[in-house]
């Protein structure tokens, strides 16, 4: 391991986990590697960051990054409101939680749906394989219409689009992208780390041990017969994972050429698109719903909109987890007032 | 029917009078306003000094339902609820017949004139009031009318009963805050009604009040209001919750008084953030996430909301996160009986979560104890490291009791094992999350924010090592789960004990309650030992795990029932595995119907139990 | 290292033969395709007519993590865990250290010799096994190497320990379902490295396997296969399931079996739904919809999903709805340890939701009751109308087990007390939902549908009175709860009864256990009673409310030892709440550390406490 | 009570229940009686219809109308599930719920999205009043962002949004309207009766009891405040329900006039708006979200999309609940083979 450190002189060995113990391949891998990298170049103090999560592959990864980091790895699909609560614990710190799309969009949907409206400090990532991987292969609410999958058979029902949940309930933040796109994800997750306010970052991250369907959206042959639509997919052999190469900017559409020559075709949001406009952001994600695709990149951004914090307007001279009896308990000349107060 | 004075029954005319020892329960429909009237009387008798109890029986919706408040007068201090009333105020033709019906013979009834029913009892002395008439001679804008109608009633009372005026002044003034229009509106309606019951009224029933010094040392309070004032004076620094009857109006005071007393002197910003969740399980998980970060967190609910956080108790019990939950109970199961009191979830809160757990559970007896377990849970909470559950019900919670003043906090904050930087220096690498160092199974934790390198750690509810590392070894299991008891018996005697009453020197029979029933109960063995000479001790339980001096106590005696407001039983279910040798001894005295445990019952059942 | 025939420590070659006793445990990672080859050896023994039990040791993730397979063969029939292995197969470098160690002296160890770490140990027996180089001369497709490398151990043990390789090719070919290449790539090379084992490997070891006749009367199946099963000829015809580690499987073979048995003879179409709810929340109550509505409705899940069931469970308790309600249990409390075995839930489910409850819970031993109660927990919900639960654990439902053939239901479906058209008719207006009319407590339901004027209802979870319309009044609420209770006085004597077996004449010794504790619990007895010459009798629990014969047991015994898989003894509990009078006598064998209960735990727990 | 009957030779009676226990002028009660109009207009035999509900106020309502239907008033929050199970039992009838926004968007919100997603034959109305009435007068999640509430405070967060969350979570039949619009309640009303699948009703149900502070959309002030922007608002004074003739057409922005001269605007979606188009009504949710104003009328339809027990493919011949063992035990035989595969 190399011994470079940042500019506050902690190498990136002090922003790693345990080690994963999650399949190779998974892409949920490569994100917390991500994590890692980010959380480096930014020069952040692990100390400045809590992680959180819910139950699943995805929610174990809290404990392969940021290793100096305080966490809570709760219960399945409770992610956002534990994170609601421990932010307050000390308004100075940024939350990083890492949750999966049956842990958001089935148990979680309520938590979720309504975190977007509190705008806590919070990077909300979910990992989305269109499975539950931990239980192995069931599908999950994001799995496409149609899907087959061994024991569960076909899924008849429309996929829940994260990006578009978040956005009409109000987030600050609503961002997509790819496990395999190392430099959008990076970028993405620069950005999420340095907005003030959920940051909600859907995360396409194939499982390739579960959803490796050919009929799947992640799959092959489903890329090739539906190379004209530009869909965000990619096809996950077992055990490799796909590093996609620098020079894919915004705008393109390009075609990503596998390991066994198969190709697949990720399309990102033009250079100029203007996050910060909701109605275009709400038509684009119409026309997408509608089209049946799915765009990366930054899709809204409201860096104004006040955050939980804000909105209950905190002391800010000491972190509300050290303050001391002398300003949380009431004098002792108010008793008297208050007994009188009741007649 | 006329407002002629009414005829007065011979036996009732014969009978001594009665003073300051009966009941008065008034019928009118929910949403009429005549809270204010009724919550007016109970202030003017108890700032006569008369003891008093107020209780409120009101439907599960809004607005038009019959609602009775019975107001208990008692010379002794009995607060219990009574079955039959002496007197009734019948406003409400709906339920006219019925209030008529339950009149005890020799009784008395107010009622509103314009209710065209007939009265077929003989039994009872009957006071017509023109209710209309008089709000009409008082000009009051039309949209108060039926407001003010209410204050009729209180006014024609004073007179009969000898209610003193001032004191229903002061009762009304203080409710309106002194608001000038407001009082003299309500005031004139009820001294003008006063005035004309003295005109056209005679007194033909034994019944009244004099003035006695026995409320001095008092207050009026509810105890949903005492909790979210023992909260605040707790420190308490995050309350989520989700509106549940008869919970929301803990957290709803404590937006109140919020700023009267948690506004920081530094900052001039509150030290107390009040969340509303989406639901629940967002509630608990909130106060679960905030007691983790190292705030003074609480919840409140009521049974449907304690089902709903049993994973997360589950959670906070397995990660040793302190939280306070407040279960102010109504009648379950399901959605059951919402305006309705019970004790029914004593057992399911103490087994709360799947796997095996313990529960530290208080039971507060009043306002007073709500007040003083609202500040002390958290130090519990956060010297345990556990969930701590605090069981009121609704008739504590929503109803007005005499009770002592609330009395500041004797002890600093217990914030329990904490490290900061300073102390993990100190210790250099010695120290694991879940280490027991003290052998009292109690750990020490590091809060977010706590930039020390060593200080960091990833809570789980997944199988855990004494440095919170992932495992699912088998020997770590059991060693964490067996420390983790361990500090449920560190606690037993750390937390309130028990209040025991031995009568003379001594009973082979024990009572034992907790909560409200001790109104019905401490009645109940003063008319034992008074009219049927059984002498009886007794038990009051504050608190779970179960402190040796209940062991004791029962072994003290032959026999021991549990008073309680549920059908199973559920405390002396507790009792019984707690103390398998005693539970012989061991006898319920329970039963759960919505209403507040009433002397009558408890008397009844004690002797058929006896005679058995 | 080598792969020269093994040096063969002394004592062991003194050692005389041991035949058909013996444990093995195959360590290997998860995802790595051993499933396969130790089910092989399992299918092979268990056809050679040898008793044998096989439990997959697996960690809560889904690839490449330590993972142990232990078989252990047992011409007595014992199949209960031992605790350290005559055998031991290391294929995983990770643990291959912990694994050399954890074999008894004078055990053996077959190891890839790939792996390049020190044998530390002189008292065991070692054959090395040159995996790759077997494989690579079998020239298998590359991809499937690693996966084919497992059928190496199974190969070379065949010939070391004489397991009959025709039986290893039956059970090869029983897994693939006869698919040609993959039985004979597989089986290749299981036969070549028998050879290979032959032609360079000298047995130095006393452990071998025999053909018996002890198993033509059994199957080899799972538990959550064997409910999928038993509900589907239960007639189920709604399931709503969330997944959950271990339960998943339930509704999983469920939709496997669909097609063969449950393809409707009129419409062609099948006759039950299973829906993947949003969560256990929408789960119970899709369940709890279909139930009231007059299907077959059930539900699976494990801990943190009961949790979350609790107010459904309440809720259908309180309005009378069958469900029938899988607990397949894995240690608690929180996530806890997903893929390790517990009977932690008893107290909490026995208690589910808030307010005065009763359950009917069944306990399976093995997957022959399990089909068994698959079935029977339909009548028994309909016929009660109240939730019933079935718990098993991972152990139970995920492991394979020899067991009796499913047996065909011998009583046709109870569908309980429905009322139709016709019915209602004959009735006239004599009906009410909620009216006791045969003094059992069990009154009688109507279904949507029901085109009869006097048909409809609407179900509530709020007070309600005989006819089941709103009520709040306190006679009402406490006369349906009565009534309620006495569904399940009814049900006692009408459920399971306990299993008893009292030794010779008797002892003044009770062990008393349930679900899959049994294995332990007998072998133990036949333990103390030849090397101890203690006699114990034993009864094992099938059901809850429980029997008066779990009464007359207790009463017939000094001493009864209540054996369970949990820290706190839960059934002791019970118990002890259920019979005071007993309650001296009862006293608790019971840890949880995730594993299922081993003889040799037992017996030690049972003679420390037996000392006291 | 008049005694004419309709063409299966009922009367209104026969379609009313019990007295209803709600406040005086309480929009729900308009909801509940409308409901008794159309299911005496449409000839609906009440044993065809199974009403379901949640708790509180609206959810007390099926108590109070069709009570010769059977019903289920379940849980806060869970009406989705026990519907969706329940309507099994008899694939020919008919399911009728009634939840409230507190019901639906809080502790329900996770159920109401998946059950968009299945699109079981139920009529599902939110009876919207922006608060929790039966628990007296807390925010709902459809509170307007800035309303003050007697002991409650401001409300900081941005309201959710009932037909714009059924739309994208792929509802079939997506409508709103007012309750004191009797004319477009009760042609909605009939249009999703005779919807087949889910049909998502809003209806917005002002609560006279708690629910009236002057910065209430649903108030006078704020409307003559508002009048440019084109809200569907209404002011009610206590214990007054109020009426809207029968000459408000759709196209139409109505001034509305109460009893104390104070006026409301409504605006209802033109007659010509095409409702079966999914990017339009996508559109128009998004411009109407951005703009801050409510629509009212029949947002979208998808009469296509397969229902719950069509993706199921049900046995018709016979009620599921009335299938009897021979249909439901499989036959002796196979027992046999069953413990064969065993092994
Ligand atoms: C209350 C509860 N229900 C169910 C489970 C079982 N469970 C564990 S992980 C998981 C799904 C995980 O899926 P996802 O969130 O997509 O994560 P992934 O494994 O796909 O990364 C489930 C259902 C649980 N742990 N808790
Ligand atoms: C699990 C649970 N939590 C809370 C409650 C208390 N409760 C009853 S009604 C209600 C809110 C009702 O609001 P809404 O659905 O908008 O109906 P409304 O009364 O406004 O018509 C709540 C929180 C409950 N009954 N169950
Ligand atoms: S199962 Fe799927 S999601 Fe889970 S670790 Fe493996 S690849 Fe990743
Ligand atoms: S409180 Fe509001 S919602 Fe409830 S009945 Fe009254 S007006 Fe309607
Ligand atoms: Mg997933
Ligand atoms: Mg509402």
């Amino acid at each position: 391991m190399s011994n470079e450190v940042n500019q506050i002189g902690l190498s990136k060995a002090d922003y790693r986990g345990a080690v994963s113990t999650l399949c190779q391949g998974c892409g949920h891998n490569s994100i917390a590697n991500q994590i890692v990298s980010v959380a480096y170049e930014l020069n952040l103090h692990p100390e400045d960051i809590i992680k959180f999560s819910g139950i699943g592959c995805s929610s174990k990864c809290p404990t392969y990054f940021l290793g100096r980091s305080f966490g809570f790895n709760g219960l399945h699909g409770r992610m956002p409101p534990v994170a609601t609560g421990a932010l307050f614990g000390d308004t100075r710190l940024k939350g990083l939680g890492m949750s999966g799309d049956g842990d958001t969009a089935s148990i979680g949907m309520g938590h979720f749906k309504h975190i977007n409206r509190r705008n806590p400090n919070l990077v909300y990532i979910v990992a989305n394989n269109g499975v539950y991987g931990l239980t192995k292969g069931q599908f999950s609410a994001t799995a496409e219409r149609g899907l087959t999958l061994k024991r569960q058979g076909v899924n008849p029902y429309m996929p829940i689009d994260i990006c578009t949940e978040a956005l009409i309930s109000g987030a600050s933040f609503v961002a997509r992208s790819f496990a395999g796109d190392a430099k959008q994800l990076k970028s993405l997750l620069k950005g999420a780390f340095s907005h003030k306010g959920l940051a909600v970052l859907d995360i396409i991250s194939p499982c390739v041990t579960f959803n490796n369907d050919e009929s799947s959206v992640h799959s092959y042959d489903w890329a090739k017969t539906h190379q004209t639509l530009l869909h965000d997919i990619s096809y996950i052999q077992h055990f490799e994972e796909i590093m996609i190469e620098d020079d894919f900017l915004p705008g393109m559409v390009k075609e990503v050429s596998l390991h066994d020559g198969s190709v697949i075709v990720l399309k990102k949001l033009e250079r100029d698109y203007d996050p910060t406009n909701l109605v275009e952001a709400h038509r684009l994600m119409a026309e997408a719903s509608d089209q049946n695709f799915m765009l990366t990149g930054l899709i809204y951004l409201n860096p104004e909109q006040p955050t939980l914090t804000d909105i209950y307007d905190m002391p800010e001279d000491t972190p509300f987890n050290r303050m001391t009896e002398d300003r949380l308990r009431p004098a002792a000349e108010t008793m008297d007032k208050i007994n009188k107060l009741m007649f | 029917m006329t407002s002629e004075p009414s005829s007065v029954p011979q036996k009732s005319s014969l009978h001594d009078p009665v003073i300051n020892d009966f009941s008065i329960t008034v019928g009118t429909r929910n949403g009429s306003g005549s809270a204010t009237s009724n919550l007016t009387l109970l202030r003017a008798l108890f700032r006569m000094g008369i003891p008093i109890s107020g209780k409120n029986l009101f439907p599960s919706n809004i607005q038009g339902q019959p609602t009775w408040f019975t107001i208990r007068i008692s010379k002794d201090g009995y607060l219990a609820r009574t079955e039959k009333p002496e007197i009734v105020v019948a406003m409400n033709t709906d339920c006219f017949v019925q209030d008529v019906k339950s009149i005890i013979p020799g009784g008395v009834l107010f009622y509103d004139q314009d209710i065209n029913l007939p009265i077929d009892r003989k039994d009872i002395v009957c006071y017509p009031m023109p209710v209309k008439q008089l709000v009409k001679g008082m000009d009051v804008p039309s949209n108060l009318r039926s407001y003010a109608a209410n204050m009729v009633y209180v006014g024609v009372m004073a007179q009969i009963l000898s209610i003193d005026l001032q004191k229903i002044y002061q009762a009304i003034d203080f409710h309106f805050k002194g608001k000038k229009t407001a009082v003299d509106l309500n005031y004139g309606v009820a001294n003008a009604s006063a005035i004309w019951a003295s005109e056209n009224l005679q007194k033909g029933d034994p019944y009244r009040v004099e003035p006695m010094d026995k409320t001095k040392d008092y207050i009026l309070a509810e105890g949903n209001t005492a909790a979210a004032l023992g909260s605040l004076y707790g420190g308490v620094q995050f309350v989520s919750w989700y509106p549940i009857t008869p919970a929301s109006t803990i957290p709803e005071e404590l937006n109140y008084y919020l700023p009267m007393l948690r506004k920081d002197p530094v900052s001039g910003k509150y030290t107390c953030v009040v969340v509303q969740a989406e639901d629940e399980l967002g509630a608990i998980g909130m106060a679960a996430g905030a007691g983790w970060a190292g705030l003074r967190a609480m919840t409140s609910t009521s049974g449907p909301g304690i089902s709903l956080m049993a994973e997360f108790t589950g959670l906070a019990y397995y990660t040793e996160t302190p939280i306070v939950i407040w279960n102010v109970a109504r009648v379950g199961p399901s959605t059951g009986m919402p305006t309705r009191t019970a004790q029914g979830d004593v057992t399911f809160t103490y087994f709360l979560g799947h796997g095996d757990t313990d529960a530290i559970i208080l039971f507060p007896k009043d306002p007073n104890e709500c007040f003083e377990f609202g500040w002390k849970a958290f130090d519990y909470a956060e010297r345990y490291q556990t969930p701590v559950f605090v069981m009121s019900d609704l008739d504590l919670g929503m109803q007005y009791w005499m009770t002592e003043p609330f009395k500041y906090p004797d002890t600093p904050m217990d914030r329990g094992k904490i490290l900061w930087e300073e102390d993990l220096e100190r210790l250099k690498d010695e120290w694991g999350r879940y280490k027991d160092v003290d052998n009292d199974g109690i750990p020490y934790r590091t809060l977010p924010g706590n930039r020390h390198p060593n200080a960091a750690w990833l809570a789980r509810g997944t199988g855990h090592n004494e440095y919170a590392k992932y495992t699912e070894s088998a020997e770590k299991w059991e060693e964490v789960m067996d420390r983790i008891k361990k500090k449920f018996e560190t606690a037993r005697e750390q937390i309130p004990l028990p209040k025991i009453d031995i009568m003379d020197n001594g009973s082979p029979i024990g009572l034992i309650c907790y909560g409200t029933t001790w109104m019905a109960v401490e009645e109940t063995r003063h008319i034992l030992r008074d009219q049927h000479n059984i002498k009886t001790d007794y038990l009051r339980i504050l608190a779970t795990p179960f402190s040796k001096q209940i062991c004791e106590f029962i072994q003290q005696h032959e026999r021991v029932y549990i008073v309680e407001l549920n059908r199973d039983g559920q405390m002396r279910q507790l009792l019984t595995m707690e103390y398998p040798k005693l539970a012989t001894r061991l006898a319920s005295l329970c039963h759960a119907d919505g209403l507040s445990m009433s002397t009558e019952w408890l008397l009844k059942a004690f002797l058929k139990k006896e005679a058995e």
